[in-house]
């Protein structure tokens, strides 16, 4: 496995990990067993995620996927935020290796998960 | 600071073998050839055959080489089963991939294995062994110490009770962790085949040899010439055959220093450990295990992560086998064990060599609990 | 003097290839690794697989490395058998033993196969190859050049007949005597696979390649880890394949001139034989062979006894294969050519390698005439 | 391969090589396709063998077999020439690698078909 620089500087110099209080969605992906899960939460003012946190059991992927989403997403839309992909992740981080993908898709799901969470608190 | 911890996965050719292989190159010719040139070379390589076959207590004819621990395991095993029709093969939940792999493998071809449990230290039960034996029993394969835990197992029972069943079970054992770590006398014990392979005792890597005891005739695993006594077709591999010799022979000589070093060093690192690190398990237990490994299992953060952070340190482990590291399984020995999910995924193999030191250990130990920490702090597991 | 002559058997190591093994010893983590010492060997092993593919003119992904030419041979073979039902295979008859006896197997096990023939100088008989060709064919092997004479085999031609039958027919050759003495080019032929070795090239023994085309998967000859894109398990031998690449790179630089001077050394060296000893045959003719290979027959006396009072001169050479010299067996190439016994068994083989000169090609023209001689007075066939 | 000093000895410088002009008895064993012929004639007076020569086609160990079987007949009577079997040639050249023992099976039929082509003419 070779990580890009990339990676290696979202997974030594991971951004925005913790968890915020009283948080407008969270999304949680994942099981130990699989060796990976993801935590999101993201705070929500008026359409617009403003801040975005993480928390991560997993593999230099799992942590670096996990800090760049929270950094991707904030200032963004719900809608725009929605849309980003398991694709753009891996862009952003100028690649994984293959074997490592699925943690672009864990951090896609999760932040999917975080925004359906808030849509369901906010209907 | 550059640590080297993972000589379970392989490790660093010695001075000596270095030489060795060096002198190897004036022995250029065909060792199969009529001419003197090829004599030279036939008795150079027998020298070297003769200090493997020394490090395991047995005689030279007794010793084919191959091209590793993983050729050898498969020799052993698919070479005496083409000599049987019998049909139930046992082995352990613990072993390398070489055995694991092919055994799933010759399932599907419709062998029916057992496969035998192991307690929470990882040591195969020989009850589950007895009870499994029967009329139809060709072959048993258990590894005399595991690479991950370095799990020692109780082969010379294991042995007994497979003979007593019945002398014509074929008893395999996958030595690639115990040869150069732990006192061998094969001969002593009615064992049929040993795996070894040079690299995990700074020989070099790509170079094996299968011990088959005197008498016992295996298919060989491919076609060709007639070396290796009609077991093992190709052009022998001089210049690693003649690694193999040197490390075999240093083995030999320096086993018992070695083994006192390494049991004071992996003490050291691991009362280090437990007394600086909350929630720490030790996977195998201090005593039962090979002197020169420590697993242990950092609750809640995962291998990878925990071994890219040492690596950024200039230390060098690893999580579970060098094999599956990069895969996506988690060990399956740990797993056989009773670890659970999240512990076995933060698993570390430290595994000691001839050239670590104690300043070394101090230096992980400095190391390693910052890095805990952080891990911790981002982990969702930790509430 | 010390004559070695014996270069397709196996030849000495070059300085740059002992450069490289020793350079290697720095890499001595396992390749398999997460941390940064397993990246850095697993990329210089890539650099060397890089230069043994750009030898063959194909590229890196499509090369596995081996223990050596038989196992590459049998891992072509059976890894392409094992994925596919049908049970026509096609070989000729003067293969290297590693293919040859492979067959005999695989027709004691239910294969029907056809061995092609040859013609007086070793030349494989394409129309048999047309007509053999059938529904059920799976795979046909055929070397690229042989061992014994030399003969270089029409392998383009032969793969546009079997392509033009169907592109599902599989087709292997053994290159290992090919390799490193003919320009080779595979990605310009639709060849399936091709099987190399390190050692006839002043590479390091016990290391080899098997070229697999880009999408053709096979199936391993044995289990364990997850090594060389899944098809050949078990730590890698770093040693002899920094050893390979740094021969591959050599052989590439140096082709055009060797050419030259095995053309020129072959030729003075059979004139020689030719205006001073009666009676001899020369085995494959001097065109349609490798530059570097000359077969010759000496009438009416023996090639062992040949071999040894060349050898008691400093002269190495061989005759037939390495693989079967000691054993009673004739060579099965002269035979499949048509020689008779007579001068089947007198036959020897002179090969030429990187450092043989004008000055030890007369040597062996002083001391063979006189001990023909002396063989053929002792001979009861000389009448 | 690897053969004694006494093979090598016998090989480089073999003994009594030639043909008997009017030999009492002649010994012809082996084929080309086989490697190995050897032929050996013998003088024989008084039932004793005055003289023995051979000629051979074949292996190292052939030549060797060969000449020291023609050694070791002379001097000697019909019927001990006749028991000298291939151990015993072995053993007088210290040893013979595994494969190469046929040879000296050879020369022991070698010696028998000469003495038999030898009775045949004295009866
Ligand atoms: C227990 C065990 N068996 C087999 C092997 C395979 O040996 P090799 O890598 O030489 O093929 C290893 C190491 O990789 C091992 O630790
Ligand atoms: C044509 C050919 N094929 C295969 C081989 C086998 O290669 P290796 O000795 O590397 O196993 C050889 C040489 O021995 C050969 O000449």
């Amino acid at each position: 496995m070779q990580y890009s620089e990339k990676v290696m500087d979202h997974f030594r110099n991971p951004r925005n990990v913790g968890e915020i209080e009283n948080p407008d969605g969270i999304g949680y992906v994942g099981n130990a067993a699989c060796g990976d899960i993801m935590e999101l939460y993201i705070k929500v003012e008026e359409n617009i995620i403003t801040d975005a946190k993480f928390k991560t059991f997993g593999c230099g992927a799992a942590i670096a996927t996990s800090s760049i989403m929270t950094e991707l997403v904030k200032g963004k839309t719900i809608e725009e935020a929605e849309k980003i992909s398991n694709k753009a992740i891996i862009e952003a981080l100028d690649g994984l290796p293959t074997i490592k993908r699925h943690c672009s898709v864990l951090a896609e799901e999760a932040m999917k998960k975080a925004i359906e969470d808030y849509r369901s608190k906010n209907v | 600071m550059e640590v080297y911890l993972d000589n379970n996965a392989t490790s660093p050719i010695s001075e000596k073998v270095a030489e060795a292989i060096k002198d190897s190159f004036a022995y250029y010719a065909n060792p199969s050839s009529v001419h003197s040139l090829g004599i030279r070379v036939r008795n150079f390589m027998d020298d070297a055959r003769n200090k493997v076959a020394l490090a395991l207590g047995v005689s030279k004819e007794e010793i084919i080489f191959t091209s590793g621990g993983t050729e050898s395991d498969n020799l052993a095993i698919l070479g005496s089963l083409k000599k049987t029709s019998k049909k139930h093969i046992v082995t352990s939940l613990v072993e390398h991939h070489a055995v694991l792999n092919l055994f799933k493998q010759l399932e599907k071809e419709g062998y029916e294995v057992t496969y035998l449990p192991v307690d929470k230290d990882g040591i195969v039960d020989l009850d589950s062994l007895s009870d499994c034996l029967r009329p139809d029993t060709a072959l048993v394969s258990i590894m005399y110490a595991n690479n991950e835990t370095g799990a020692i197992q109780p082969i010379e029972k294991a042995v007994q009770i497979v003979k007593n069943m019945s002398e014509k079970i074929i008893f395999h054992t996958d030595a690639v962790q115990a040869f150069g770590k732990l006192p061998l006398s094969l001969r002593s014990i009615p064992i049929d085949m040993a795996s070894v392979s040079a690299h995990k005792i700074n020989g070099p890597k790509g170079v094996g040899a299968l011990y088959v005891r005197k008498g016992l005739k295996i298919m060989p695993l491919f076609r060709g010439g007639h070396h290796e006594y009609g077991m093992r077709p190709g052009t022998e591999n001089i210049m690693g055959i003649a690694g193999f010799g040197a490390a075999s022979d240093e083995a030999v000589e320096n086993l018992s220093s070695s083994i006192e070093k390494y049991t004071f060093l992996k003490k050291r690192l691991w009362e280090g450990i437990y007394k600086t690190i909350p929630r720490v398990l030790l996977n195998g237990g201090l005593d039962k295990t090979l002197p020169n490994t420590l697993n242990v299992s950092f609750t809640n953060i995962e291998g990878e992560s925990i071994i890219i952070m040492l690596d950024l340190e200039g230390i060098a482990v690893s999580s579970g086998s060098a094999c599956t590291s990069g895969s996506l399984e988690s060990s399956h020995v740990l797993s056989a064990m009773g670890v659970p999910a999240a512990a076995a995924q933060g698993s570390i193999r430290f595994s000691f060599g001839r050239y670590n030191t104690e300043e070394e250990v101090d230096y992980v130990l400095e190391k390693l609990p910052p890095i805990v920490s952080r891990l911790r702090a981002m982990s969702p597991l930790e509430k």
